[in-house]
């Protein structure tokens, strides 16, 4: 399938060579998608790009969202930052907006036609939260965080079936343990526990996550769903290997891909990275929603544009959103990272079957919005370091725990 | 021929002063020797005079020229310092060569300096190597070497023997009262050692505490000390010092102290003596003879004991807890004991106020 | 002092061995790594040696290993490395060894408190003042460029640089320098002529210093030396980044290995001189 | 010309502008900024309102701060003792006399020639227990074997205390050993002349005598603990949980993840105040103990002839 779009891109690059000219306007990306199925994803926009008669310059930043960060502010400080960056959309857009460094591509974007197909409340994640008219961030694609990948060797030497829910997990963990398995493949890195626990409090239900995380209901923070959460995030904090601590979410997913481990965590990317690895989908490995989730929790992917000062800046940010907002070029993007198109009138018969999962969920309106989205970044971060925190330290009971984190999230909202 | 001429040089760091004004006159040609303890501002004065250290005021006058703010090197001066400071990557020639290549000399003129300087030295077979592979001895030559191809007429050393062995040091003194006499230049020289002082110097200049105390030539310091403190620094074994009360009678001069009583009535005083001063009498050694012929100051001493020196001996004895040395020949040594009559002649002995140290 | 072998002397041995033998583990790992295979890392121990010298994880990292979009392994930074690396190391050097020779040897009032103020700086995580100086540099005109990365290194190494060469320069006799004077030398004469050939053995302690430092840095080569200078070491972090299928720990190791391979050589070459530096008094109180 | 007639002093100190220029706009200059926007909201970019002294306050409510600044002198104080007591056996170790002290020094300084990152990759793979030691002692036969330091929250600061003193006694021993080479042999001499057993001479009268030289020991390795980021980073991540976290990451953390400035310059003026703090006391202390006890003229003199 990827072969016939990656041909159509080809084509697409054929027609517009003539349109080479000698001074192809710049367009620096910066970005940290760099691992393999990433990298591979980048290559289908950089080749767009190419194909529209852009110049691409790479700016990637392996060490990830940090360094990339660091390189985008000093960018905006010092006047000269990369004219595209990729960044998680919703609040950090809308700071940056606020600060009058961005530049509003709404009304290009609309004299396209870019915006028609794009749902709405992904629209806003690219606006800085008072002016819906202006657009300083688009999305490419829709990343699913709360999927469960699963070793099938493992679960059929066990003769266990993946689980629906957290407590028939925890039942099954002692029997994995038995046959030689580890239960949970895991990496105890700050967000990789922080993705573990949203998943689970979506498992505590879709009305709970969006009272908790959404609206904001102060009821929530107290709630007996929370201590439930924390008592499952407790339990599955003991069913992981030694080798745990720091573990870059790949190497973690090599456990599953050898079937070492039974299950992982992670989002739609880990599905690209498995077909990466060589594995075969439903003869290596298989995918489901995390256990008890009823909906897919969905986080935009999108780039946002910097005021530039450059005389082919604009144009080069231009070819650049033609290029990401071509529904082709969606599909293929999405093919390869394992996310969904942004916009719902691409193609996505040609993407894996998990990818399909949820991208008829979205369709379907079924879906929740990450935590990145409706948080702050100041609350996310106290959050995110408790959450560390009650993982590493097993003294902490779930009830302080719920307490405690609860305490925080409405203190902070 | 240079003329050195200091007038109220001073000096101080902090609190603490090294320099009081000091003021000092050097006719061309002569060899000076900046004598005292350590700390009492001689290397000072001697940096003072090369411009190596800033002055906080005086003047420095070479040739009448007035150079106080002048660098060390415009002031035409070679300088040999204690540790030889040779520059230790560069080889005896190179140290040699490489203040007038700065002053930008011709090659051929620096080579023929060199060879005249390593001839006069006799370190030609060395100059190839490095001051790491040169003996004491060879490195004071290459480092006195430095001073001589400037050419300068003024040379200042700074205690340049004081890192030799004793046999060493008596050689190399020669050879620089030597190199003083063929060059005829100016040399102003730092040590504490009184006998290079003594040897080498054509004038003397005692220091204290950042003031010079007695200028002169080096028989004149040493029979007609001007204080306490030159009477004690300058002579080895030093001055025998006895104190007691001046006192005048019938124009008649007389010094009670311990051991008896003294005619000084042919002292030659600089001022009228007073009665009941409180005084100290200097007493060379060889001032001071055994029994009763010596001269008209008398005292009893007790023998402690005798240290032969070769060429004479020297007898310790004691008076009213007081220690004093007589030179005596040999031969006369050995037959001592006891108590013993001591004389010596009024008009060549020091006398001196003893609260303020200065001669009469 | 006859050196039989009691039982002090064999505690002294085994006391050293033991150490040398923790001192090489890490060093082990990593070679023994990178000339593994992949199926040998993922079946054995990491403390075993490799069944065959293979050197093929090596050649990969240097040139063939993808790194996000591009194929070229980590070679292409290796020259900018080199650039900023001799760049800010001599300049480095020449600044903090004239600098240090002024505070130990000539009047400067207040030498001490200049001392303190420039090491203070050394105290402090560098990143806080990554903005400021971005916003400096591109007033300066030199964000984004060779001048700009090199400046900053030269700014975050000097302190100590400086320190340590004044160590050094505070135990030459002052009498050298004195002499020099009269010898007519001016200070940057006395400086090149007398004190630099006599500073080899510093030199050698404080450019091992510098390049281990310059070399190794990697974000400040990322923010500030501009998209067509960015050294090895960000190669470096995109090859341990893009993991394409399994991770290749043999090609992380070997490319790990070669990129810290100039300042290792540089220590081995000279490391007799180092220690000497030391013992010369480039560091001490 | 002009140049050339000055007096040399004056050519010194004009060669030392540059630097305190630099170091002053720079450094001084920066940190200025960094205390400036402390005082903000700043987000993302330096730009946010003045709102006093609310992020320290916000500060010292974060536990992970607690625990970052608690652990800079927990690990900076095991660290350099260990550093300094591991130095210094090794240097009285090699002060013996030993064979191949060219092969021992190279094996003990060559870690100094490595960054931080690659130290803690290999480190971590090493005490990694699915991969490193305890995977190797456990094939070996000893199924029970345990060392699994990485997991323990109250433990994997060691983890770091290892791969640092790994990284930095071998310079410790350096220095120290210059240190004892310095000190006269006559000393020895007499001390075998009255007979005092070399364990007491060391204790008693060289290691006395080389206290200047651990001072400097300690002001590089207190250096190396305020900066001691790279190696967290690339050995624990700070965790497990925030264990292992330093102040320094908690600032590059918030300076440019969690798109906080303001709080991450107020962690880093905190870190610059505890710098000066530290450096005012201990030179009241060296001031007091100058006073206290006369100048025992106890300086090596390290002399580079031999």
């Amino acid at each position: 399938m990827s072969k016939q779009i990656g041909l159509g891109v080809l084509c697409a690059v054929l027609m517009s060579g003539t349109a080479f000219a000698q001074s192809a306007p710049k367009v620096e990306v910066l970005h940290w998608l760099t691992a393999g199925a990433e990298s591979a994803a980048i290559k289908v926009l950089a080749d767009g790009v190419t194909a529209r008669g852009g110049e691409w310059v790479d700016v990637a930043t392996p060490g990830g969202g940090s360094d990339a960060r660091a390189l985008l502010a000093t960018g905006l400080a010092g006047g000269n930052p990369a004219g595209v960056s990729f960044l998680g959309m919703g609040t950090e857009t809308a700071e940056l907006a606020a600060q009058g460094v961005m530049r509003d591509i709404g009304g290009y974007a609309r004299e396209k036609g870019y915006l028609d197909s794009v749902p709405d409340y992904a629209l806003a994640m690219g606006t800085d939260g008072t002016d819906d008219a202006a657009i300083y961030a688009l999305p490419v694609a829709f990343e699913t965080q709360n999927f469960m990948w699963y070793s099938k060797p493992v679960y059929a030497a066990a003769g266990l079936t993946p689980p629906t829910t957290w407590d028939e997990f925890l039942a099954q963990a002692p029997k994995l343990r038995e046959a030689g398995f580890i239960p949970l493949a895991m990496g105890a890195q700050a967000w990789q526990i922080n993705l573990l626990f949203n998943a689970i409090v979506l498992g505590e239900g879709a009305p709970y996550y969006d009272r908790l995380f959404v609206t904001h209901d102060e009821t929530a923070t107290t709630a007996p769903e929370l201590v439930d959460a924390f008592r499952i995030l407790r339990e599955l904090s003991k069913l992981t290997d030694d080798g745990a601590p720091n573990r870059s979410w790949n190497d973690t997913l090599n456990l599953v891909a050898e079937g070492r481990a039974a299950l992982q965590v992670m989002g739609s990317w880990a599905g690209a990275e498995l077909g990466n690895m060589g594995k075969v989908y439903d003869t290596d490995w298989g995918c489901a929603l995390s256990p008890g989730s009823p909906i897919v929790m969905v986080g935009a992917t999108g780039f946002q544009f910097p005021k530039l000062n450059t005389p082919d800046g604009e144009a080069g940010q231009d070819i650049f959103i033609d290029t990401m907002m071509d529904p082709v070029v969606q599909t293929a993007f999405s093919v390869q990272k394992g996310s969904i198109p942004a916009r719902t009138d691409a193609d996505i018969s040609g993407l894996s079957a998990c990818s399909q999962l949820a991208a008829e969920a979205v369709r379907d309106g079924k879906g929740a919005p990450y935590t990145t989205g409706v948080l702050g970044s100041e609350v996310r971060g106290l959050l995110t370091d408790y959450l560390n925190n009650f993982w590493a330290n097993g003294s902490i009971t779930p009830e302080d725990g719920a307490a405690e984190y609860g305490r925080i999230l409405s203190a902070n909202s | 021929m240079t003329t050195v001429q200091l007038n109220k040089l001073s000096r101080y760091y902090g609190t603490y002063h090294a320099l009081r004004d000091v003021s000092l006159s050097v006719q061309s040609g002569e060899f000076i020797v900046l004598l005292g303890p350590s700390g009492c501002g001689k290397s000072t004065l001697l940096s003072a005079i090369a411009g190596l250290d800033d002055l906080q005021g005086g003047q420095v006058l070479l040739d009448n020229q007035d150079v106080t703010k002048q660098e060390p090197s415009r002031r035409n001066i070679g300088m040999v310092f204690q540790s030889y400071a040779l520059y230790p990557t560069m080889t005896a020639r190179q140290n040699l060569s490489f203040g007038l290549e700065v002053a930008r000399t011709p090659k051929a003129e620096i080579n023929q300096r060199v060879e005249w300087a390593a001839q006069v030295l006799q370190l030609t077979p060395l100059l190839n190597r490095k001051p790491g592979q040169l003996s004491g001895g060879q490195r004071q030559r290459v480092a006195i070497g430095r001073a001589l191809v400037r050419k300068s007429n003024l040379f200042l050393f700074d205690e340049p023997l004081s890192n030799l062995d004793a046999k060493l040091r008596t050689e190399m003194r020669v050879e620089i009262k030597a190199l003083h006499e063929r060059l005829g230049a100016t040399f102003i020289y730092v040590t504490h050692d009184q006998i290079e002082a003594m040897t080498l110097a054509s004038k003397i200049a005692v220091m204290r505490s950042g003031v010079i105390e007695q200028f002169g030539p080096p028989e004149e310091l040493y029979d007609r000390p001007a204080s306490l403190f030159v009477a004690d620094f300058l002579g080895s074994p030093s001055m025998n010092q006895l104190a007691g009360t001046l006192r005048v009678e019938d124009g008649r001069v007389f010094v009670e102290h311990a051991g008896g009583r003294s005619e000084v009535t042919g002292y030659p005083f600089a001022a009228p003596p007073k009665d009941g001063l409180e005084v100290v009498l200097g007493l060379r050694p060889e001032q001071l003879s055994i029994g009763e012929g010596g001269g008209a100051g008398r005292l009893t001493v007790r023998l402690l004991l005798i240290e032969p020196l070769g060429a004479d001996s020297l007898a310790w004895c004691e008076v009213g807890g007081q220690r004093m040395s007589v030179r005596v020949p040999p031969a006369l040594a050995r037959s001592l004991s006891g108590e013993l009559p001591v004389s010596f002649a009024p008009a060549t002995v020091s006398l001196f106020d003893k609260t303020i140290g200065h001669r009469l | 002092m006859t050196r039989h072998l009691t039982p002090a002397r064999i505690g002294i041995y085994a006391f050293l061995i033991i150490s040398a033998a923790f001192f090489l583990i890490p060093f082990f790992v990593i070679v023994t790594t990178s000339l593994k295979t992949v199926d040998e890392i993922r079946g054995g121990s990491i403390f075993e040696l490799p069944q065959a010298l293979d050197f093929s994880a090596w050649t990969k990292a240097w040139g063939t290993a993808c790194i996000g979009r591009d194929c070229a392994g980590i070679s292409p930074g290796f020259f900018n490395s080199v650039k900023i690396m001799v760049l800010s190391t001599g300049i480095s050097l020449f600044v903090a060894a004239l600098n240090g020779f002024a505070l130990a040897q000539w009047r400067v009032p207040h030498d001490g408190k200049i001392l303190a103020m420039l090491l203070l700086g050394a105290f402090l995580p560098y990143q806080v003042m990554l903005y400021p100086l971005v916003r400096m540099f591109s007033i300066a005109g030199i964000n984004q460029s060779l001048a700009g990365v090199v400046l900053v290194h030269v700014l975050f190494g000097l302190p100590i640089l400086i320190l340590i060469f004044r160590n050094f320069y505070i135990s030459l006799p002052a009498e050298l320098i004195k002499a020099a004077r009269v010898d007519g030398a001016g200070f940057f004469q006395t400086f090149f002529r007398i004190v630099l050939p006599m500073s080899v053995n510093v030199i050698i302690v404080a450019a091992i210093l510098s390049v281990t430092g310059v070399w190794n840095d990697y974000l400040l080569g990322l923010i500030f030396a501009g998209r067509e200078n960015l050294p090895m070491t960000v190669a470096l972090a995109g090859l341990v980044g893009t993991q394409i299928g399994v991770p290749e720990y043999n090609v992380n190791m070997a490319a790990t290995l070669i990129t810290a391979l100039p300042p290792l050589l540089l220590y081995l070459a000279s490391g007799r001189y180092f220690v000497r530096g030391v013992t010369a008094g480039a560091v001490k109180g | 010309m002009s140049i050339v007639s000055l007096r040399p002093h004056r050519v010194a100190q004009l060669v030392l502008v540059p630097t305190i220029l630099l170091t002053v706009i720079g450094v001084y200059g920066s940190m200025l900024w960094t205390l400036q926007i402390s005082f903000t909201s700043s987000g993302l970019l330096p730009t946010g309102k003045f709102i006093g002294l609310e992020q320290y306050f916000k500060l010292f409510e974060q536990d992970r701060w607690h625990v970052s600044y608690r652990n800079m002198f927990v690990l900076g104080g095991i660290y350099m003792f260990t550093c300094l007591a591991f130095g210094l056996l090794l240097a009285i170790a090699m002060d013996q006399g030993v064979r191949a002290k060219n092969v021992l020094q190279t094996i003990f300084l060559y870690p100094i020639a490595l960054s931080f990152i690659v130290t803690g990759l290999a480190w971590r793979w090493v005490l990694n227990p699915t991969t490193g030691l305890e995977y190797f002692v456990q094939g070996l036969g000893f199924s029970g074997f345990k060392f699994n330091l990485l997991n323990n929250p109250e433990l994997a600061i060691f983890t770091l205390v290892i791969a640092a003193v790994w990284h930095g006694s071998g310079l410790m021993m350096a220095i120290i050993f210059a240190g004892l080479q310095s000190v006269d042999s006559e000393l020895w001499r007499a001390s075998r002349v009255d007979g005092i057993p070399k364990f007491t001479m060391y204790r008693r009268v060289i290691l006395p005598m080389l206290l200047p030289v651990f001072l400097t020991c300690i002001v590089l390795l207190a250096m190396g603990v305020v900066k001691s980021y790279d190696l967290v980073v690339a050995m624990t991540g700070g965790g497990p949980g925030y264990s292992t976290d330093l102040p320094a990451k908690f600032v590059v953390d918030h300076l440019f993840d969690r798109a906080n400035i303001g709080r991450a310059s107020a962690a880093a003026v905190l870190m610059l105040l505890t710098v000066i703090a530290l450096l005012v006391l201990s030179s009241v202390a060296t001031r007091l103990r100058k006073h206290s006890q006369s100048d025992q003229g106890a300086k090596p003199e390290q002399g580079n002839k031999s």
